[in-house]
């Protein structure tokens, strides 16, 4: 009588150790996925975290203020440290056979990177330049990939907190946001929403199968970032009118309290 | 089933089902004190909605006359609090949490009204006569998040009362809200948000905010804002 | 200039110091959520990895097989460590409040801890038992809860292990697994199938108010059961009419290679 | 757009849709290939299904003349192979993954059908001419859950084959296919799954595995079990 | 198994083909007649939608022009009751509740247009010639549910009327419509509404109430309240 | 804003308030004996659930001690028909339909477990005490849908019997319920449904008829069906 | 706002009301003739169901008497054809498409019960009178895709069959009905079927298929397989 | 069973084959085409959404340079007109009628910004050269319904427009949209429309309407309504 119980005659299957060592790959495989969508979790929750910050900025095309930067700079430390601890997992054959469980992840991240880009330069990052932050964060020989998906994906979402960026600056300034640094002549007429209107036109002139996911996802975010341009046009829409009926050579009382700036720190 | 070793003890599912039973017993209790609240809450809102029209020097008689529908209020609250402390607190919690953050906007909208300031989360403990983020043991209490959202609706209310201040003639409130819905803007600015209901109601803050500084810029413009407005300022803060 | 820009007169919002207390408490709160939900995530993968091991066992109402065991433990303690590392967090006003995030972890974890005392005593765990199980699992002064919920749902699924375990005897062994051992007046009587229906019985009668999300899991839950049931009556139809073409004193023979069982280990 | 500094450089936008245009263009080559290996598949299919109608000692003949329609397979694998190697393999794994998989039953059941053994997974690289289970390169390779796919498409077909023996009177066959799908379930039993294609195909093996013991059953109990099975086992094993 | 046995009698499927056939004949004539009134409406509101750019002096004479359109549809709402009234009224009201509730709203609006008052439900029944708020017979009539949605819409219909009426440069119309909303507003304020189309619905009355008060507002603000508004309004309180 | 003219009869509000809360208690009443009854169906199928483990001889008994059971369940009915039919049918049907058909299933099953015949609408109404079929006047009724949606629970019901009776050696059980479902098969055949639950419901009796005719095909096959059945099926043919 | 130009000629809304008007006619009319076909189909069905009860040998007297229900349909399907043909074929084709199939599947079922032979689609054609598979030009016809779901309906009134046939004696007709799906299933095989109704329907064959050889070998393992079929069989080969 | 005797005419398989292939063929093409015309339709919105942003008196050059735009576009439903009269109209029409929507959209529009005038569906169809509204054949033609779901898509665009043209100093702009929009939603008031896509969108315009004449609203309010606008309105009216 053996461990299995009281029945005699038992023969081990011969297909065992193939099995076994089926076992043990599928097993390795699991447990790396586990691991790659904890890691996503983490970078999605900390790339929120950076956007949150990077809402406070009040100003265009100038360095992000200090004590953001400084309370951000742990947050950023975070989403690297996620990425270096899974980047062996995400090399060589693996690159793509985890892309679904990163991916959500990844974009997050191109959401916040691109943001904090958008407010220092007054552009759009670009995928190469992208592609090399994601790249550092794995680590030395551990390129993490930024695929053109995750990039156009997080670039879509950018959208989402430049117009909210740009309804907290009309309402707190009663300007909608532009650079202010440039010379009048070359700069004046690009502000938020001309360069919103800009990336829509660039997103909406992307070509993809109507067979892909990719599609998919995009028609969906394209009706979002639409939605987000009519509702700074409609904030803006709202300036005029009511700047229409200031007399000629109106300023706007330095004292008046409800322009001023209130900041948090 | 007739066994001498079975499947199933039948104590097993009496037990549960015991169980089962008490919970929907103390539900429906509960629920019947929340419906009771939701209805104070409604009568108070509906009293608290002629703020609006009534002016500045009237007020204060007006919230006075409130109060009793607000006691009201608290009185059941604090039924509901010695019910709800018989079990776990989060157990229960989405029963009541609605109509205890309406009833909590009603507190901090007569308050506002009749002193243009904010009750804190203390304060606020203080008038229902319950803790407030509790987190060394399990009891009835206020949490943030209920506080956060009743002063969003505190938010949404004032950027209604500006208007509505304007068109009675008093052009000094619409000041005291641009400040007061600036600074609590800056607040949740502050805060990292879930995809929650409270990442989704806050985002609503700037359009109440830039509603309440457009109201702001059309008296600006006019030269309708109080001069007397800059000197309050610096004794308040 | 200060670090947010050109802009002169900045006031501080007097209700900063309050935000930054909420700041502070909710992300606590945050990250408290994420670690409890990754804990369930592996508490999860475990417990089927548990069940699986089980599905191996042939005989009912006896010790689990020494390799089994011996596999299975390292499981077991794994899960432990997962309940242990988030204990303190499940403790006091928390208990219920994070209830959402580890439902799902609980719920497989009764699945395999009732799968495992079926096999071994044919009989169903009891909350009390279950729970004091759980209870152990947080380490000492952090006992983990099990709701009703939690063990209700879990026995359902439960069952569909039944059903797996009992089609798999009657394919192996062309009989419907029951217990062995016990005096044949008092016990034959008592299989897997009517085990079910007796378990399917008991859960029909429990009365949970119907507008309760517990209410809906099980209905949904109730019809799967159902299908169990159906399965494993089909399986013992198709053994008794074949069985009913047996001439009298028919015996299989014992050299018969397909009803040889065939093991892994 | 007119600006010297703009806000989208266009260059941007030119890479991504050349790299999307040509990931375009490769998934149409690649799913032309895969049509082709899908009637291919379909040809061996029709051709294969003869074995449960053809005596055994006719059945060596009949395999040996479906050889052309499975090289055909095995060279349009390698074109898709070739193709494939391009870009990384798990991009575009799922456009071939079924096609694959069902070009492999039909080269695990023409095996078994005229051997009564399995091909194993380095058996069928070898034949396909591809690595398998590849890990430490990315390059076209059979995955080991495409094998056990096709695995189980063998354990269905064989289910059939096994009554399908006995109406053309062949009562040796269902022994060994009971032996056969006996060994692999207790193979799967020890593989922890998770609730994808995998896990829901193989929980149908259990079933699969009852037919053929039935048909083991039914033969026995008329005693048409032929007794030299029991020698032959032996020597097998 | 043909067996001649009438274990079940047939006639019980018989019945209930008859009875199929009489509720899809029923139902084919109630459809027919909702569609005639939904025509008539629909000719009733374009006529209506003239109200919004009429002023206010020529408006009685367009409505007197209106009443026609609303006579066919009371003629076609009498020939559906004496329809519907063959049949429980509950079993066939949602075929024709919501065309009802349109044909009230022309009505509601035409009177308030002309008269700047409300016709009550009783009003309402009387113009229609049907019972109203009917409980102790089951015959056809209107429905609270159905006059309050149909007020509902007026009230949609009146926050769109307050600002085309200062376009046109009627600037009493909005105070009127104001005081008119708020106390609608305060009505349903009160009510604990079950979770259904009437709650879903009267959410929507507060965002209207603010719409209308952003008028009032942008009148107040520029100076444009009418000075005998001001009288009236204190000779009203 | 302000205002004390009542241009809002506020009694509308007050009348709404009334009606919504007289529904309110209603419905709870409603739903309070549908629960009561709910839980005693379930009690009835539990021990029906038991008629496909018990010998056919053991059956009577095992049926008069489920009366008490049904029992309770008719005096719910009753009861249920008592509140319903002091307001419309049509109105609150919703609420008891579903139950209702699962008690007339239970009856309909234990009928047929212990006689091995169908009770007609008319017998059913009869053990329930409530009219059937109602056409001329509004009140609690059994509807045909709801005796047909009964009795396709019963044919599926049946199907599962006929193999357990198998698996308890009852081989006569199968060929009595092939016959039965077969005619129940035929009178469904022939009528035309709308597109609602009963249709979908219907389309599956075409498949617990083929389950029952495998049965009895195994029977057949093995030489198992009774011989009295034989000669019984020639008389009745 | 109201203008005498003409900016939008308002003739577009009267022909866009006359032509939305005329389809909703046209597919009224359609849905007649439909509906008096499912029910011609509904009594073929029903009559064509006592196949399965009925000898061999008093077959062809059966499906004789079934004829007039069969012309009835083919008669219907005629007067469709003349209305259809007022417009564009595919426009209305979703209409009658699955009644369609329905009438073809008794049509093909009754001659196999009587002659063990197909209808071809031509043939099928000849009998309704109205082209198949037209590519040349827009009128009423037959298409390929309606002859093939015919046909699976047949192959799956035949699965059936095959048992019911053992159960009333008749051993031979499961051979020959595996023979027929058994070169049925080789021809589906072959198809390179889009993604729709017709490929997930055709998936289902191969389970019919296996359903039909089960039979055979139980019949098989019995020695029941009749003498002159194995002769048959062998000459055929 | 492997048979010779060919029950089955295999070139039934064959011919339903060839139909498969040429109808995925012809699909091919078909998508082929409008995914060309996709791309060419985005590139002309593109160019088109500069409208919102250019000065009124720079708009007739800008349209000027968008021409080359939609003349792709034509000539692209010219190839695709060509292609699909090779099949009957309303089998396809599915796969481009959307595309086709968008395109005429991005015409209506670009003729409205420039001449402030609606194309009819004649001289829609004049532009495309294809043919409208076809009744008496079955051909590539544009259906009402198209050019109507364009309409409405060019009232949403406007009502956008109407607000950016006031930010950039249009205040005329409003006046002759809400005159337009008016005079559509007249028309598509008094349609009886089926339950569909068209029916759908329709019921948005009431809203587009209101946000159009909230920016007549605000100019008015503030007196910035162009002093020609008022004349031309009153010899309009
Ligand atoms: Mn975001
Ligand atoms: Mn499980």
């Amino acid at each position: 009588e053996d461990a299995f119980g009281e029945r005699p005659a038992k023969m081990e299957s011969p297909f065992m150790p193939m099995f076994e060592g089926f076992k043990s790959e599928l097993d390795e495989h699991h447990d790396r996925r586990e691991r790659i969508i904890k890691a996503s979790r983490d970078i999605t929750a900390t790339s929120k975290k950076i956007i949150f910050g990077l809402q406070r900025v009040r100003n265009m095309k100038q360095p992000i203020p200090g004590a953001i930067t400084k309370s951000n700079q742990p947050l950023w430390d975070l989403i690297s440290k996620a990425y270096s601890s899974i980047s062996t997992d995400l090399q060589g054959l693996n690159t793509y056979r985890y892309s679904k469980q990163i991916t959500g992840g990844t974009q997050e991240f191109m959401e916040a990177l691109s943001f904090q880009h958008y407010l220092e330069a007054q552009s759009l990052v670009s995928l190469q330049e992208a592609s090399r932050s994601t790249a550092d964060l794995g680590g030395p020989n551990n390129p993490i990939l930024l695929s053109e998906a995750d990039y156009l994906l997080g670039v879509f979402d950018m959208t989402g907190e430049l117009m909210r960026f740009a309804i907290t600056v009309m309402a707190t300034s009663g300007e909608v946001p532009s650079a202010k640094l440039e010379v009048e002549g070359e700069q004046s007429h690009r502000n938020v929403l001309t360069d919103l209107r800009d990336v829509r036109d660039f997103l909406k002139a992307v070509d993809v199968p109507h067979y892909s996911s990719l599609n998919k996802d995009m028609n969906k975010k394209m009706e979002v970032l639409e939605t987000c341009v009519v509702k700074v046009e409609n904030a803006l829409y709202g300036l005029t009118v009511r700047g229409a009926e200031r007399p000629k050579g109106w300023l706007p009382d330095e004292k008046m309290v409800g322009r001023d700036e209130v900041v948090g720190h | 089933m007739a066994s001498n070793t079975v499947m199933v003890d039948s104590s097993i599912f009496e037990d549960i089902q015991q169980k089962i039973d008490d919970d929907t017993a103390f539900n429906d209790e509960l629920r019947e004190t929340v419906q009771q609240l939701n209805k104070q809450v409604r009568s108070a809102q509906a009293a608290l909605s002629q703020v609006h029209a009534i002016p500045r020097d009237q007020l204060a008689a007006h919230i006075t006359k409130t109060q009793p529908l607000i006691h009201a209020e608290i009185t059941t609250i604090s039924q509901l609090a010695t019910k709800a402390s018989q079990q776990p607190y989060y157990k229960w919690n989405h029963v009541w949490t609605r109509s205890v953050q309406d009833a909590c906007f009603t507190i901090l909208f007569a308050h506002y009204a009749a002193s243009s300031a904010l009750l804190t989360i203390e304060d606020l403990g203080a008038r229902l006569s319950i803790p407030v983020n509790l987190k060394d043991r399990d009891a009835f209490h206020l949490t943030i998040e209920e506080y956060l959202l009743a002063l969003i609706s505190l938010i949404e209310e004032l950027a209604r009362l500006a208007r509505n201040a304007v068109t009675i003639g008093d052009y000094s409130r619409p000041l005291e809200i641009a400040r007061f819905v600036n600074n609590i803007h800056a607040g949740f600015q502050i805060l990292n948000l879930k995809n929650d209901i409270l990442r989704r109601r806050s985002d609503g803050i700037k359009y109440r905010l830039k509603e309440v500084e457009d109201v702001v810029y059309d008296l600006s413009l006019r030269g309708l804002v109080p001069k007397e407005e800059t000197k309050d300022e610096e004794m308040k803060t």
